[in-house]
């Protein structure tokens, strides 16, 4: 019993790992209507600024925070600059960008910081460890749920919220109401980088800075997204967290480790079939 | 030797699953006076980290002829990316033989064409265990101790200190993991089905292996064999200190530096971690004045700038290099792939200060696998301390 | 199909028949594989681009196609030529039966089911129970074909590789007439009609589920007999060769090549086989990055692909007049 | 009267198709101007030339400015508002919170929350339906929200898309009343597009009527009501 405990803890910790990437997945949806792949790598390369910022001297949370800022900097002019003029190409044409942007941030990074793994610290203090999850693996799931929270608020009771949310559904009528639906996109952009740059910063420490550090997650974020529904932020979480779980019970206890993700990704598109919009997302066309 | 070109390839396709070689050709065709090296490796991709292996020989190229090539002749290195995919791999290789006049690189998807065709395909980088078959692959030479060598050496060590093991294993799911594992298995012998109480593994896009580790764990095993790539090694250390889990820990050889393992995991989550080395490692303080590991860093700072001094990637590409170096300096004006293969196959107590003391190079015609010799070492939450006697492993 | 256009295809057809005789054999190799890959594009593009529905996962039909060439050579020692039908037989059901389920899928969740196939392949070809017959992690090496023996007897001499290439040659043209019979015919109108007017072409009495599975079906067996070429060509199949940057490298094929276009099938192929290498030459330090610079300045000059480009050049030869597909009726 | 809005010579085109080909009119403060044609006749595209919703040429003066050329949202801001052809309503946000889209580039709270009162106010409805997501509303209720949303904007012109359609005679009663009491309170000036052109030319003071991209009569309501033309051609009598 305390093994199957202890494979649940542990698939929270990990599922708080997806569950953070994911909700900077809904994030960019949310505010475009697009997945964007390059979203992982977006995150990694923040996580790396924010290493460069603690080594130089920076202390944690000011090198936290002026990494959020920058990454919110950084993807505001990723949109202006590299998806702004694609912003009328087919939808396939704008993945096909993302995938650009994937590979360029994942080569350079490994240009400029190298392929061999760094440690990131961790802010959290021991006292928050419990009996089977470490302080850090604690902390980051607190972190993941309050971004959450603050995202929930922002778009539910902000006016700058709603306009995103209408931009993406809606960029006609938005105009319409005097939205500037470009910035918006480009607002959304930053926010979704910016949520990134936490997951990145609270992925780090637990499985290592590397260039190739979010490819893995971004697969598990992606399935998460989806089984919560790619518009809920709330979704994203929970599906981060059930993936995690399921993935370890499969793996410790029903088919072993090597069919473990073949299975759970076969459950989660089961769950799909019966419930096309995800758990908790709305009914909706969606484009990819 | 004027009139003539020598091309040579040493292909080195460096990564686990899809390992390198070096071979030559000799093309009488030509008038420049050059040996061409050819080489595939991943730049880009998931197994990029390995490309450090291949800008590394590059730069010990460079340095070669700095100092005036070998014989008189200078090295031309051309080096493509493979970005770790198999068809990738066969067209570059071909792309090297074909167009560039190299000689033929190979890994797995090419092994046997390569033979076919008698290219000369010298110090694989990995230590898969086919790439030391002399009799089937007479043109495959590997280079590091294989795989199963070194996993029979922990297990001969376990039977001697610890009859009586529950052990357990995690390795990545891929032949490298594999190639261990059986070696590890033959080395236990009859034992092995009992000593064994369990097994994980994983791959490579897992984000992590806490949920492996919580399994064996449970095991009750009390060694723990760790056959894991770098991230998930100290990912595997910490996670198994965290959980209160005690064993006693053997980790593989890809995976013990100070550096960019040990450190990372946490270096008091790694005390009594037992593994095997045959190169010094640049993150060990042990080596911080040993005269081999300073020209290395001399040789980092001039030619390598732009690499990672804690990369062992780098030492590795720079003993290779050094290698095949000393290689070509013994086939004289004889460049024909019948001598290189045939100097290649007589290296006589070859050592580069790179190298763990007392470890040397010998090769001969029924011999392809140059390093046979490892030690074991612990570490004792500083550095490693080597014990016991440099292992010559005779399979 | 106009006259000009028949021209060209005649004198590509002559060109690609006359290529091998001038090329090295490297060259004739890398060819080969351009055609492999524009016959697994215009499986793709059958399903995406015709009929609308988005998959991130045929490297897993293109994983089946060459593993079940591979097994029937290794295994059943079956003759190289022999594999193909089957391996295509076998994409076609395979491609038939997930299409069923998928048919319940809209876009990103579609894309979601095809990409979860992807992501299981290398683990599923890897897995212990079936490696009596994939061979596990190691893969299976196979033997490259050497010409048929009566071509020697006629007198015609071929290296292996400049045979191989007219075996994929003429597969590719067979399987590209039959692609353009089926998308210029009812079948071809029906999809479309599907990927645009989805509810209307139910009017029309379309039935759209069994088109939609199909155009699954027909699309994995185009994809699975290139892999079954592919890995012929390459003489090795291994499951890592077949991860989910394989199919996703088929997505860029086909976006930058040209949606719902023939044509495109063989640019993306061209794209995919030859970008890389030119980004491996221009830097060693990040080709990736190169390649990603590539990728996007492609789509920004052409975001309709290069078959797209094409055609609007030609359209504007003949017209005089741009059109904007911004300006387009709303 | 003073003009709040002046067109002159505008064209517009979809790709190589021109659509308009010069119209011109002029609309007053606090009027209601229909505009009446055939389906194609250029009407929608009339009103989104005036949003900077196609490209246009030609010249449009509102309040003073040359606004031809412009965004759609710096229009918007200016003080047009547009209930578009088919809606335009945020289909997945809640009643309210269409509402206070309409109000976005406004600053002023506390008017704002009045005004969404307002709204209720002269539509119930909308009230009870609040909190409900806006896709689940019937047609009638979101026209209604339509309308509102637009005048959430505080505008002084607002540009009405064939309210009436698809809606029944008695919620279009309903719905014109209520848009004559705004005019007459607010101060808002209309450009109404319909197709029921006996009832905007009850709602409205002026009209023209455009046949093929051109405005061919305009006057007040009553003497294009007159018209025997326009009495054949719309009103069918």
């Amino acid at each position: 019993m305390e093994a199957v405990l202890l494979q649940v803890l542990a698939g929270l910790a990990t599922g708080g790992i997806y569950a953070s990437l994911a909700l900077a997945l809904v994030m960019i949806y949310q505010a475009t209507h697009l997945v964007n792949f390059a979203q992982g790598e977006m995150a990694m390369f923040a996580t790396y600024i924010a290493w460069s910022l603690v080594n130089a001297g920076v202390g944690y949370w000011p090198a936290f925070l002026l990494t959020v800022l920058i990454a919110f900097v950084l993807g505001v002019l990723i949109e202006r600059v590299v998806i702004r003029p694609v912003e009328n190409a087919p939808v396939l044409a704008v993945v096909v960008v993302f995938i650009g942007l994937l590979v360029i941030l994942n080569s350079v990074a490994g240009w400029i910081f190298t392929y061999t793994i760094k440690s990131f610290p961790s802010p959290f203090p021991p006292a928050l460890g419990i009996r089977y999850m470490s302080p850090h693996q604690v902390g980051a799931l607190l972190v993941t749920l309050i971004v959450l929270a603050l995202l929930y608020l922002f778009f539910r009771f902000t006016p700058l919220g709603l306009a995103m949310r209408a931009a993406a559904q809606n960029p006609v009528s938005s105009r319409l109401v005097g939205i500037r639906v470009g910035w918006m996109l480009a607002l959304g952009w930053g926010l979704a980088a910016a949520v990134g740059a936490v997951a990145g910063m609270m992925v780090a420490p637990i499985v290592y800075l590397d260039p190739n550090m979010m490819s893995g997650i971004l697969l598990y974020a992606f399935a998460a997204a989806l089984l919560g529904g790619i518009d809920s932020p709330g979704g994203a979480v929970v599906g981060g967290l059930v993936v995690g779980v399921l993935e370890n019970l499969l793996g410790a206890f029903v088919i072993g480790n090597e069919l473990k993700l073949v299975v759970a990704l076969v459950l989660i598109v089961g769950v799909l079939l019966v419930r096309p919009s995800g758990f908790f997302g709305s009914v909706q066309v969606s484009r990819v | 030797m004027k009139g003539r070109l020598f091309t040579i390839a040493a292909l080195l396709t460096v990564a686990l699953a899809f390992p390198a070689l070096a071979q030559k050709k000799y093309d009488p065709g030509a008038s420049d006076k050059e040996i061409k090296v050819g080489n595939t490796n991943p730049y880009s991709g998931p197994a990029s980290a390995y490309g450090a292996i291949g800008k590394s020989i590059a730069a010990y190229f460079r340095m070669v002829n700095d100092r005036g090539g070998i014989n008189g002749r200078k090295l031309n290195f051309i080096s493509y990316d493979d970005g770790y995919s198999p068809p990738k791999t066969v067209e570059m290789a071909r792309k090297l033989v074909e167009q560039d006049q190299v000689g033929t690189p190979s890994n797995t998807a090419i092994h046997k064409y390569m033979n076919a065709k008698k290219v000369p395909q010298l110090f694989v980088a990995t230590g898969a265990t086919k790439w030391n078959d002399a009799k089937s692959f007479p043109w495959t030479m590997g280079w590091q101790p294989n795989y199963q060598t070194e996993a029979r050496i922990y297990a001969r060590h376990i039977l001697q200190t610890k009859p009586n093991a529950k052990i357990a294993v995690l390795y990545q799911n891929d032949d490298y993991g594999k190639d261990y594992l059986k070696g590890f298995e033959d080395g236990l012998g009859p034992q092995a089905q009992k000593m064994i109480v369990a097994k994980a593994s994983y791959e490579v896009s897992e984000p992590t292996v806490d949920s492996q580790i919580l399994q064996l764990k449970s095991s009750g095993a009390d060694v723990f064999f760790n056959i894991t790539t770098p991230k998930f090694a100290a990912q595997a250390i910490r996670a198994a200190y965290d959980s209160g889990w005690k064993p006693t820990h053997y980790l593989n050889n890809v995976s013990n530096s100070v550096g960019s393992v040990l450190k990372p995991a946490g270096i008091e989550k790694a005390v009594g971690i037992i593994t095997s080395a045959y190169v010094k490692d640049p993150t060990d303080k042990r080596w911080a004045n040993d005269p081999g590991m300073k020209a290395w860093r001399d040789f980092m700072a001039k030619y390598n700038p732009d690499g990672d001094t804690s990369d062992p990637f780098n030492v590795y590409g720079y003993t290779v290099a050094a290698t095949l170096e000393q290689v070509l300096k013994q086939c004289g004006d004889t460049l024909t792939r019948e001598n290189v293969m045939k100097q290649a196959a007589s290296l006589k107590r070859f050592r580069i200060d790179t190298l763990l003391p007392g470890i040397t190079i010998s090769t001969g015609p029924s011999d392809y696998a140059p390093i046979e010799a490892m030690q074991l070492e612990r570490f004792n939450g500083h550095e490693f301390e080597l014990f016991g006697e440099v292992i010559s492993n005779e399979q | 199909m106009s006259k000009k256009l028949v021209t060209v295809t005649i004198l590509l057809i002559v060109l690609a028949c006359v290529l091998p005789l001038v090329l090295t054999n490297y060259r004739t190799f890398q060819a080969t594989l351009v055609l492999v890959y524009a016959i697994a594009l215009l499986g793709l593009n059958i399903l995406t681009g015709y009929n609308g529905q988005i998959s991130l996962g045929h490297g897993a039909f293109y994983a089946i196609g060459a593993y079940a060439a591979a097994m029937l050579m290794d295994q059943a020692g079956m003759p190289y030529w022999a594999t193909i039908p089957i391996a295509g037989a076998v994409c076609l059901v395979i491609g038939f039966l997930f299409g069923l389920p998928a048919l319940r899928l809209e876009g990103l969740y579609l894309a979601l089911a095809t990409f979860a196939l992807a992501v299981s392949m290398p683990p599923i070809l890897k897995a212990h129970f079936l490696e009596k017959w994939t061979g596990g992690v190691q893969g299976i090496v196979i033997v490259k074909p050497d010409p048929p023996a009566w071509l020697a007897a006629a007198g015609v001499k071929l290296s292996a590789d400049q045979w191989l290439y007219y075996f994929v040659l003429a597969i590719a043209i067979v399987l590209f007439i039959a692609g353009w019979n089926l998308i210029s015919g009812r079948v071809g109108r029906a999809l479309v009609a599907i990927r645009d007017h989805h509810t209307a072409a139910e009017a029309m009495g379309i039935n759209s589920a069994i088109y939609k599975s199909l155009a699954f079906g027909v699309s994995a067996m185009y994809t699975g007999i290139a892999g079954a070429l592919g890995a012929i060509a390459v003489q090795f199949v291994a499951p890592d060769s077949f991860t989910v940057f394989l199919s996703i490298t088929f997505l860029v094929g086909i976006v930058v090549g040209g949606l719902a276009s023939l044509s495109g099938a063989l640019h993306g192929a061209l794209f995919i086989q030859f970008v890389p290498n030119i980004a491996d030459e221009l830097s060693k330090a990040a080709p990736w990055a190169v390649f990603g610079v590539f990728l996007i300045g492609f789509v920004y000059l052409m975001p309709t692909g290069v078959a797209g480009a094409l055609r609007a050049l030609t359209r504007r030869r003949s017209s005089g007049k741009l059109l904007h597909p911004k300006e387009a009726l709303p | 009267m003073t003009a709040l809005l002046e067109v002159a010579d505008l064209r517009a085109s979809y790709g190589a198709t021109r659509v308009l080909h010069g119209i011109e009119f002029s609309l007053g403060e606090r009027s209601i101007t229909a505009v009446l044609g055939a389906n194609g006749a250029g009407k929608t595209t009339t009103l989104r030339a005036l949003c900077g919703m196609v490209r246009t040429e030609g010249e449009i003066r509102f309040a003073g400015q040359r606004i031809a050329g412009r965004r759609t949202e710096d229009i918007a801001r200016l003080g047009i508002a547009h209930v578009p052809d088919g809606r335009g309503t945020f289909l997945y946000l809640t009643t309210e919170e269409n509402l206070r889209l309409g109000a976005y580039a406004r600053k002023d709270k506390r008017a704002v929350a009045r005004d969404v009162e307002r709204m209720y106010a002269y539509f119930p409805r909308l009230k009870e339906r609040r909190r409900q997501q806006a896709g689940t509303l019937s047609g009638g209720e979101q026209q209604m929200l339509a309308v509102s949303r637009a005048l959430m904007l505080a505008p002084k012109l607002l540009l009405l898309d064939e309210p009436s359609f698809g809606l029944a005679p008695l919620v279009v009663r309903e719905l014109f009343g209520i848009l004559r009491a705004i005019n007459a309170e607010s101060g808002v000036s209309m450009l109404l597009v319909e197709q029921n052109a006996a009832m905007a030319l009850e709602l409205a003071d002026h009209a023209c009527v455009i046949e093929t991209g051109r405005v061919v009569i305009a006057g007040t309501a009553a003497e294009l009501k007159r018209d025997d033309g326009v009495r054949r051609a719309y009103l069918g009598y």
